[in-house]
């Protein structure tokens, strides 16, 4: 029984195909890494994985559940949770606060109590307080408890959007390059972080350019190029697939990764310096 | 502007040292200036009324303080501007009665100005004159409240009299949707019928439109009508006259009290020849003859209000002539400030000659005017001319 | 075509030519800094005022016309120098206000410079109606018509075939990457409120003949020349003026048509329709933000 | 417990409380008291528009609509229909709401400018409305209301008027103080930063816009109904787009994202106008030259930019003070 089932899935923007005609399953508990070069599709399918874009054409199944065509907010309270390759963290708030509107779901309260404030929303208000101080632990921010979001480092912002999806509970966590633009040792603890998070019971779907990361982590690997399905499969079938060597990691990948980590480098400095 | 600003600074401060003084050398200095309360228009879409207003009410104020002042005490004019918001004009009365401590209000260029300082006024019981024109103010009568324009509906009354003399009886309506234009179209549309006048178009333009041909047109080609009125101020019914020749309409048109100004016939052009309206008698004032009864106050004050600002006289700063007098001589009569005698005053007021009509006030009629305040003009060769 | 119609087609593309004007200020403006500029009205107010008291001097229009319009223009830059330069970085809503701020400040003053009269312009060939199928237009309003023309013509060439031009439309585009390619960003701000109070205040020397103008005839002018811009899509030359022409045209065809009272509400029902089913206006820029 | 006072909520609340007590002590007569009060009205709509513009991110240049709505319907189901104000008060504060509830959808889907602009429209239908329409609300020279009465008691005069608006004040802060600091509230700032970001962890961004324009239309309704009972005359100069703009100016000014801002805004721009009375041809420049300036100097807003001065200052100091130890 896989946990995400998608079905023909495509994505059309104008009369470009973004994604076209993708068919894969994830199977609960794995890590489910997928790869490409710049421009496959990759941000592309997480945005239509949490209903960010629509499909075109295809159908999303989490479970038994159809998540077609639905808003973000119904993918996220189905337990599909995600970060951002361009950070969604929302700046005008404290870190801690980040962590605790990710707990939004699971503290349904109506509009009266929360005007009035009744008791009942005050002892709510502590209890989610110290669960999402919980998770800023767990992912190694203590440091941050009471830091203004907009006054984080690059790498700390990406850690936060990690603490903030994992407090909607979620089943799935589709992580968008989480390595860009962290410093080695920065992508070292990830490795990490990524096998607790399975630990958890969090499915984990991870889009990453960081192919040590990749190779360590992945149980599971899709491998996309220009919106379609190149390869798939276990880890290490896929990294012997003579396909996916020759059209992919063979030659391009060395020199478009340290590009591209490059730039993220320079966007992070970019980011640090700008506050 | 500035001159008047630096003038009033001054003379509070002189006011400041003359009490000082006043201390020390006994009561015989000791006299209290009367004070008159004004807030009017003087900014906003109704300047072109509270801007005249406040220049009279200074230039007399000024007047008769260099003539030795009232029953030998000076008058100090408070005066702030309302900008035609009624919220205002409500917060700058309170001002006027409880921090300023006035002795009768003379103002509220507009209506509605008028109309949400009425409770404050009664509740304070303080003499108050307004300078806005439509009907509801005084009728009913309320106790504190006067007021000296002729209202909008003498005005209907004088254009359908008018009317009826040419045999016109169908005529088309255009109005602005301000305070006053709209005011005036419900008092023309009450009192058609007692003049066998029938409305039978009846359009309206915005504030700030800049093209009035498509209701023009409209009433140009409603079967039947005889005359057109139109009843705003400011620019809209200077576009309307533009826009009235431009689609070739040749039916007598005639305007309202409230472009009985100068500014109206420049605005427009020639496009004003021949149109009528009715107006108080100071637009005339040179013309009249030598026996009318206005006629030496309405020169007096048109020469003095020329030749002191360079500017044109218009009828609106009339109103605040009548309001600023009729309030001294109830106070000379009234032998003080006494708020209820002064009231009492006010409302004995018999043959005061003014210059929007000779005023007789009485227990009933808090305005004392009736319509021959009123004199039918027509615009000719780019002035006014007294009809017949 | 009934005569009828056709004067209001007429009237309609006059009022909307001004309308047009007034949208493309607002265009040009929010294309090179993304703000709305609220003091838009005032360089129509600027342009008729400044006419009217430079004819009252006794120059001839030939030198009065352009003397208001340079008027206008300094104003212009002024107002991006020291209002909207120093707040780069501040938000939209601040940037609003303190455009807002401006056009108090800029009506404030023109009272006291000037006054607070109505002024009105002699039209520049006469004021004979002409009479066209039944209808009749003002030489005035063919000025309008013809200048608003001129204009659009001269806009477009402008921003397609002059350095200058494709600097400023690049900048509106991507600013960092015109930045990058070497486009002096800041200085295609402020030559765009130059170039927006120009267009504003010729905008206000052409209807003064027709309308009158005074210190405060801004106000209503700049909000439906916003209405326009707004209606075309923000940012879209041909948007502001297709816009404009609209507007103008619904509000005549309202006013002739349906009830003068409410045409004003009827054209902004029509502007709320409009952005329901476009919410980016007829023409503005599609598409959502990029994750 | 000393920890607890000095937080924002608690601490503000007991200021502003305090502030409301002590300041008849300097308010002179009922001219004083009449402008306390409209800066309250004022403070109460700036506290709700604030939610909708400071919190969650969204415009409206058309809330003097929903002013004037609460103003005229209370004005003519109490003055002309002769309902208890009470009565009239909530139907008109529930038809607004509900009128906010269906035009909101539609409208809340823009963005920007484009929201601006259709706020503004809204605005102005509404204005063309109520002064055209003057059978009911006497068209533009306004209409009369009468005193608010709860059973036989009349609520009349500045002084009582004063207490009565200053409790609500109170209430109307504490709400949303209130609302700020729960799930919700948390959920608008959220949507204001990032709205994709509020949606993947179960966000419904759309719902809850709909919501703070519903809340922040009911607080100027509410804030209308009384300004119309207390002043006993409404005009539709205060439906107007001008009137839409000072409000907005006001919570700006005093700082978006601060609900005490929203209350110093409203104070500050409400008197101005008071202060300048005497210099009225001078008024509408200097008024627009402080816009500007305050804009320029203090970005944030009068309280937020104030707020981080004196924090940068007491860090700065405490700075020194570790360097010294």
């Amino acid at each position: 029984m896989s946990l995400l089932r998608v079905e023909g899935l495509g994505k059309k923007f104008g009369g470009v195909n973004a994604v076209e005609d993708l068919s894969f399953e994830i199977p609960p508990g794995e890590v489910y890494s997928i790869i490409g070069p710049n421009g496959a599709g990759k941000t592309s399918l997480l945005n239509l994985l949490t209903g960010v874009y629509k499909p075109s054409s295809g159908r999303i199944m989490l479970q038994e559940h159809d998540l077609t065509g639905h808003p973000p907010y119904a993918y996220a309270r189905q337990g599909i949770a995600r970060t951002f390759q361009n950070l969604q963290v929302f700046f005008n708030m404290s870190a801690l606060e980040n962590v605790m509107v990710g707990r939004y779901m699971h503290e349904r309260c109506g509009l009266m109590s929360a005007l009035l404030r009744l008791p009942r929303q005050a002892r709510a208000d502590r209890a989610c307080r110290e669960e999402a101080a919980e998770l800023m632990r767990y992912v190694g921010l203590q440091a941050y408890l009471s830091s203004a979001a907009d006054a984080m480092p690059y790498g700390a912002l990406k850690r936060l959007e990690i603490a903030r999806a994992l407090a909607t509970r979620p089943k799935l966590m589709l992580l968008d390059e989480p390595a860009a633009g962290l410093n080695p040792t920065e992508a070292l603890e990830l490795d990490d972080l990524i096998g607790r998070l399975t630990e958890r019971g969090v499915t984990v779907v991870l889009v990453e350019h960081n192919m040590r990361l990749v190779m360590g982590v992945s149980d599971h690997i899709l491998v996309l190029d220009y919106g379609r399905k190149l390869a798939e499969g276990p880890a290490q079938e896929v990294r012997n697939n003579p396909k996916v060597i020759e059209a992919y990691l063979g030659s391009a990948v060395s020199s478009e990764t340290s590009y591209r980590e490059e730039i993220a480098q320079v966007v992070a400095v970019a980011v640090e310096m700008h506050r | 502007m500035k001159s008047t600003l630096a003038k009033n600074s001054f003379k509070r401060g002189f006011a400041a040292a003359a009490a000082a003084f006043a201390l020390i050398s006994g009561p015989a200095l000791a006299q209290e200036p009367i004070k008159i309360g004004a807030f009017l228009s003087v900014t906003g879409p109704a300047s072109f009324l509270g801007d005249p207003e406040q220049k009279t009410l200074e230039l007399y104020v000024d007047k008769i303080n260099a003539a030795g002042g009232v029953l030998g005490r000076k008058l100090k004019l408070v005066s702030y501007d309302s900008a035609g918001d009624a919220e205002k004009a409500r917060t700058f009365a309170k001002r006027l009665i409880d921090q300023d401590k006035v002795d009768v209000i003379v103002g509220g260029s507009t209506t509605g100005e008028t109309m949400a300082v009425i409770p404050l006024v009664e509740a304070a019981q303080i003499p108050f004159i307004s300078l806005a024109g439509a009907v509801v103010i005084t009728e009913p009568v309320k106790k504190w409240v006067f007021k000296t324009p002729q209202s909008d509906r003498m005005a209907c009354e004088k254009i359908f009299v008018d009317m009826q003399s040419r045999k016109l009886s169908k005529i088309a309506l255009i109005s602005g949707n301000g305070a006053f234009d709209k005011s005036m179209r419900a008092q023309c549309m009450d009192v058609a019928k007692n003049y066998g006048i029938q409305i039978v178009a009846d359009e309206t333009y915005g504030a700030g439109d800049t093209d009035m041909t498509a209701q023009l047109t409209k009433i140009k080609n409603t079967a039947g009508v005889q005359a057109v009125l139109n009843a705003g101020f400011g620019a809209g019914p200077a576009i309307v006259t533009k826009n009235y020749r431009q689609v070739g309409i040749t039916l007598p048109f005639y305007q309202s009290h409230g472009v009985a100004s100068k500014e109206y016939i420049k605005l427009s052009g020639g496009a004003a020849e021949g149109v009528r309206l009715p107006a108080g008698a100071l637009l005339v004032a040179d013309g009249l003859p030598a026996n009318d009864p206005q006629r030496a106050v309405l020169v007096a004050y048109k020469h003095e209000y020329e030749s002191h600002y360079k500017s044109d006289v218009a009828t609106f700063g009339g109103h605040a002539w009548d309001g600023l007098m009729l309030a001294v001589d109830a106070i000379k009569k009234a032998g003080g400030t006494d708020k209820a005698k002064v009231r009492d005053a006010i409302e004995a007021t018999h043959g005061f000659v003014g210059i929007d009509g000779v005023f007789n006030m009485s227990p009933t009629d808090h305005m004392g005017l009736n319509l021959s305040a009123f004199r039918m003009l027509e615009i000719k060769g780019g002035d006014w001319t007294l009809v017949k | 075509m009934s005569p009828q119609f056709v004067q209001y087609l007429l009237t309609g593309l006059t009022v909307g030519a001004i309308y047009a004007l007034v949208a493309l200020g607002f265009s040009i403006i929010f294309n090179a800094s993304h703000v709305i500029n609220f003091a838009q009205g005032e360089f129509v107010m600027i342009g008729g005022m400044a006419t009217v008291s430079l004819v009252a001097v006794g120059l001839p229009y030939l030198l009065a016309i352009p003397l208001a319009i340079a008027t206008a223009a300094l104003v212009g830059l002024a107002l991006e120098k020291f209002a909207v330069e120093p707040a780069r970085d501040a938000s939209v809503v601040t940037l609003i206000i303190i455009t807002i701020g401006a056009s108090m400040f800029l009506r404030g003053l023109a009272m006291l410079v000037w006054d607070k009269n109505l002024h009105a312009l002699k039209p520049i060939t006469g004021d004979k109606p002409i009479a066209i199928a039944g209808a009749t237009i003002l030489p005035q309003s063919v000025w309008v018509l013809g200048v608003t023309l001129a204009i659009v013509v001269a806009l477009s060439w402008f921003f397609g075939r002059t350095l200058l031009g494709k600097a400023m439309l690049a900048t509106s585009h991507n600013r960092l990457a015109a930045q990058l390619v070497g486009i002096n960003v800041r200085m295609v701000l402020f030559l765009s409120f130059g170039l927006s109070a120009a267009l504003g205040a010729i905008a206000g020397i052409l209807i003064a003949p027709i309308t009158t103008t005074s210190y405060d005839v801004g106000v209503m002018l700049g909000l439906k020349g916003f209405a326009a811009a707004i209606l075309g899509g923000l940012g879209s030359g041909i948007g502001a003026v297709i816009g404009g022409l609209v507007l103008g045209i619904v509000e005549t065809m309202s006013a002739g048509y349906l009830s003068s009272a409410y045409k004003d509400a009827i054209a902004f029902v029509i502007i709320l329709v409009v952005l329901f089913f476009l919410p980016s206006g007829l023409f503005g820029k599609r598409g959502g933000e990029r994750v | 417990m000393l920890a607890h006072l000095a937080s924002p909520r608690t601490g503000g609340l007991l200021a502003l409380a305090a502030v409301i007590a002590l300041l008849p002590l300097v308010l002179r007569n009922s001219y004083f008291y009449d402008v306390a009060v409209l800066v309250g009205l004022n403070a109460i709509v700036c506290i709700g528009l604030n939610l909708l513009i400071g919190y969650a991110g969204q415009i409206s240049l058309g809330h003097a609509g929903f002013f004037g709505l609460g103003a005229y319907g209370s004005a003519i189901l109490a003055s002309r229909y002769g309902w208890p104000p009470l009565a009239a008060l909530l139907a008109t504060t529930f038809a607004v709401a509900l009128l906010a509830f269906i035009v909101g959808r539609p409208i809340l889907r823009l963005r920007g400018h484009y929201l601006a602009m259709a706020t503004l429209g809204l605005g102005v239908i509404i204005f063309m409305v109520i002064s055209t329409e003057d059978k009911f609300t006497g068209g533009p020279d306004g209409i009369s209301v009468v005193p608010f009465r709860i059973g036989g008691f009349v609520l009349q005069g500045e002084r009582i008027w004063y207490w009565v608006v200053g409790a609500l004040l109170l209430v109307a802060v504490w709400l949303a103080l209130n609302l700020i600091e729960s799930p919700t509230g948390r959920a608008l700032r959220a949507l204001h930063s990032s709205e994709v970001g509020a949606e993947v962890v179960g966000i419904n961004a759309a719902e809850h816009k709909l919501m703070v324009f519903v809340i922040s239309a009911v607080f100027a309704s509410v804030a209308g109904s009384l300004g119309a009972h207390y002043s006993g005359f409404v005009t539709p100069a205060k439906v107007a787009f001008l009137h839409s703009i000072e409000l907005v100016t006001m919570v700006v000014f005093g700082g978006l994202a601060s609900t005490f801002g929203a209350v110093v805004g409203a104070a500050v721009l409400t008197t101005l106008p008071q202060l300048l009375a005497t210099f009225e041809d001078y008024e509408m420049m200097v008024f627009g030259a402080v816009m500007i300036g305050t804009m320029i100097f203090l970005p944030r807003g009068v309280v937020p930019s104030l707020a981080r001065l004196f924090r940068s200052h007491r860090s700065a100091d405490a700075d020194n003070k570790a360097n010294k130890a």
